[in-house]
């Protein structure tokens, strides 16, 4: 088993006890997606404004382990103000990242780069990738 | 260390894991195994169909573990014993049957808040299709099952009581003999999940009279992919089969068909054979340490564990004080139970995280997800011990970000 | 003898035993039997819900067998593999759900005569239930399936054509391929019984365009107990699953459920794991040889018996004259199936007798029973020479009355 | 496997090629009974007729197996004229005959002793049986 310090990085267990942009937008414009996680019972609520194909506002609220905590606190962050092609891009580097392939342009995650560790846990994945997902919903509907 | 332990080759492959995940499955002795061995390399053939020798002698030790399945619970014939796929199915096939055949709109089905998803969900589809209407047993706040509340809910609208042995998360087990004559004394049905009691506990069901009794091989030290289903002559004589295909077959033409009688009619097709061959080997084994050793012995491991947990500061422990099983369930507070849980996997010590298959339950603690030790005979204090390091120092680790 | 007898421990337990009821169940290769031995002794852990590495690897494990399955077959994707308990539960899953999802009263539902009565039995029943029409294709004097008829059966009021691939009785294949355009340009389902098909000839579901496959590990010289059914992402989308239990949930409460997406919303409960993967060896082991060169082998091995047979005078042989399979029935005049199959025995020969689970097939054969030698690639010239020599001391022995 | 001799005695063959009682009665007092074997097929029809608590007339029309067609007819034979008390002791010992158990008064079975190696051949005991199962429903109504 691989060590748990190379999962758990200082950066993660930060991001989880004061996750950023907590908490649930409300307003006509806001768009809000909610994804679980059946095995653990976790639960995350994404809200987010989009405005002309980009991202100008997000919240998320988020119940559930550390690496889920913080990959929504630190996706977040590097997602607003993006464009939606932008955002693609990124979400579609993140699964590579936590599927163990090598990235050309890795310095584009930023501090998401800390979850290159999970794709040796294989259980966990999902905990980093449950954000993206719900990232993913969110923008979704607003691209052709 | 524990001197059954080295009856299970898992353990020799693994001498330092700490293996706490036997409510979700168990290792199997070399017994089980070898019988598994031998019917593949020897006495492989069809059941039932042909007529050779082999195949006689296959059918033979096919239905022979039939009777000692029914000798193992205390049930009066052969015949009440039907061969599943594993709890789920069991559970299935009953609930499907029992609503479509005997209930009528508005009958009410009691279950407790704390059954599996096998014992919930079937029942949940079955009362919205068929309008029937569930009334779930409450909790006390010692997390034991509200005996007060279960004569509340069980009344003569009540035709079926469907309940756990034993809570596969609060490791409690529930007064099935009380419950018996509630659910008797308005003329219901008794349906049991003995997924975890019947691996922990000797179970008679004649004496509990319990009308369905459903578990898995594979948590009674079996082979996956076979399991028990008893139900009383009257249910077997009235119940449709579940399935339809060869064997349980009497005669067909093309627009019509008769079947045989229980439990052949209910056995549609080739049957896991190997399986249950392998079920029988694990009766036995089981039954030269005595259920009511294993009982005993598992108790007192669960018992321990838990104190052992509650002397740690900030852990919360699910269940009575009273532990009636190998299973304990806990949380440590401000930690979530999947980093712990991979803290104790880099550990060696396998223990599960998550809703365990019964979220209404769960959420009734108030909690997202929970640890859950559950231990067999095979473990030890010294294992148990283990864990408790491991928790303080998962606390530790977690602690110094 | 035969190269590949090697690799089967129950030959060598049985050196002597011709084995000539392949049809009814299969003979295991050692690498099928270490791979279970492997995983109860190494690997056993809970699949799919636990989050220890024990639990990942039997997940993976698992998970690469559906890869495999799939592959095998020619299925576009491993989530369009579902596991099941054999052919029997496999054709009930998709016949009770087509069934009750998709047509309506009046609707047809066509099959062949010559159907085992687990692709038979459910469609009458539901037929009778939901008011729907069963069809039946005849065969053309040369009991070959007549096409002709197909094409008179199959109108636009049939949405479903529910047919063997194989005959477990003739041994005859059916044009998948030809029926599959027959039922597709009235835009019905093709639904095919692998059991006796899939052992015995490469399978290509995407070629071949079939909607549903149903196939059973214990005929394809893996364990018993578990089965495959194939079906399309558009099927199992919108079916419903069969059974409710762990596993198959994505959020439970008290009154409310939904499920997760197939494969996993029709596997209920605590699945079949090693039979899962002793299933993924024994395609690994079919592999090596080839389905091509297994196809050639048996349908020799079939043409080669059938000839012997034919040469004894008054015995009869059934199916069409050139053989796609190992499988052979005859009769022997004037003696019953049954007779001769003790004669057999007492030979060391098993052979099947009876009705083969096609009662309707049989009694349209005009006998009460046959008598059915089926073959595997790992008989032999000199098997089919033992056979035919003892049915001429079968003759002998019950004329000397 | 015990010896095919043991189990095909030469009056067992003779009773299933000329059986005794063949065919099957018609008229308003005969009672019919069909049993069938789902294995193989086999199909057996009783017909007798029942006066004062005593078979006084019985047909069997077999088709089947050499041993069930012997069965069928030395049962015939054995049982015409016999009250049906007698005829549920015959049953009852001819059912431990097959199953292997040693009886006391065997000469009462007479000639269906013949079937006592049929019990070495597990598969083949049904095929024995199966004219004595529709003996006894023919009887039983008729038993207070
Ligand atoms: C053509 C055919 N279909 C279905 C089946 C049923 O398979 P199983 O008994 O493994 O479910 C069989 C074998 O018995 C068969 O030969
Ligand atoms: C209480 C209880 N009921 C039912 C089940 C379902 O058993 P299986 O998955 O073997 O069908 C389980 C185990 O998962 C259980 O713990």
């Amino acid at each position: 088993m691989p060590d748990l310090r190379h999962l758990y990085q200082t950066i993660m267990l930060e991001n989880a006890q004061h996750p950023q942009h907590s908490g649930i937008l409300t307003g006509a414009k806001v768009k809000k997606i909610t994804v679980h996680n059946p095995t653990c019972g976790d639960e995350l609520v994404l809200s987010g404004v989009i405005e002309h194909s980009r991202l100008i506002s997000i919240a998320q609220h988020s119940e559930g382990c550390i690496i889920s905590r913080a990959s929504a606190s630190i996706m977040t962050e590097l997602v607003l103000e993006n464009s939606l092609d932008q955002i693609q891009v990124l979400a579609a580097m993140f699964v590579s990242l936590i599927n163990g392939h090598n990235l050309a342009n890795q310095e584009l995650l930023q501090q998401a780069m800390i979850f290159s560790g999970v794709g040796q846990f294989p259980m966990r994945t999902k905990c980093a990738l449950l954000p993206w997902q719900a990232l993913v919903e969110l923008v979704e509907g607003d691209k052709q | 260390m524990n001197a059954y332990r080295e009856d299970f080759p898992f353990f020799k492959a693994h001498p330092d894991i700490v293996y706490f995940d036997n409510a979700a499955t168990t290792q199997k002795p070399a017994t089980v195994i070898q019988a598994l061995i031998d019917y593949y390399s020897n006495d492989n053939a069809s059941v039932h169909r042909s007529t050779y020798t082999l195949a006689q002698q296959a059918t033979d030790q096919y239905e022979q573990v039939r009777t000692k399945v029914a000798n193992f619970i205390g049930a009066r014939d052969a015949n009440q014993i039907l061969f599943t796929k594993g709890t789920t199915e069991g559970l299935n096939w009953i609930a499907q049957g029992v609503c479509r055949h005997f209930l009528q709109p508005g009958d009410e089905i009691v279950l407790s808040v704390m059954e599996h998803h096998s014992n919930l969900v079937v029942w949940q589809q079955l009362a919205n299709t068929l309008d029937l209407k569930l009334r779930y047993i409450k909790l006390t706040d010692q997390q034991t099952l509200d005996l007060a509340d279960a004569q509340q809910k069980i009344t003569t609208k009540t035709k079926v009581l469907a309940i756990t042995g034993v809570s596969n998360v609060l490791g409690s087990s529930n007064p099935i003999c009380k419950l018996s004559k509630l659910i008797h004394a308005v003329n219901g049905l008794l349906i049991v999940d003995g997924a975890q009691m019947v691996p922990t506990m000797p179970v008679d069901v004649s004496q509990l009279q319990i009308d369905c009794l459903a578990f898995s091989g594979h948590k009674l030290f079996g082979p996956t992919g076979i399991g028990v289903l008893y139900a009383t002559p009257a249910l077997l004589d009235v119940l449709p089969p579940a399935e339809f295909g060869g064997e349980m077959i009497d005669q067909v033409s093309l627009t019509t068909t008769s079947f045989q009688p229980a439990p052949y009619k209910f056995e549609a097709g080739t049957q896991n054979v190997a399986g249950v061959i392998g079920l029988g080997a694990a009766i036995d084994y089981i039954q030269t340490i005595g259920m009511d050793k294993i009982h005993a012995e598992e108790q007192m491991l669960g018992q321990y564990l838990a104190e052992q947990l509650s002397n740690i500061t900030n852990v919360s422990i699910y269940g009575p004080a009273d532990r009636d099983s190998g299973i304990v369930a806990f949380n440590v507070d401000q930690l979530h139970a999947h980093d712990v849980a991979t803290f104790l996997d880099s550990n060696q010590i396998c223990v599960r995280a998550g809703t365990h298959c019964a979220q209404p339950l769960v959420n009734m603690l108030e909690v997202n997800a929970t640890l859950r030790a559950s231990l067999a005979f095979y473990n030890s204090f010294e294992e148990c011990d283990q864990l408790v390091t491991a928790i303080k120092a998962a606390k530790e680790f977690f602690s110094y970000a």
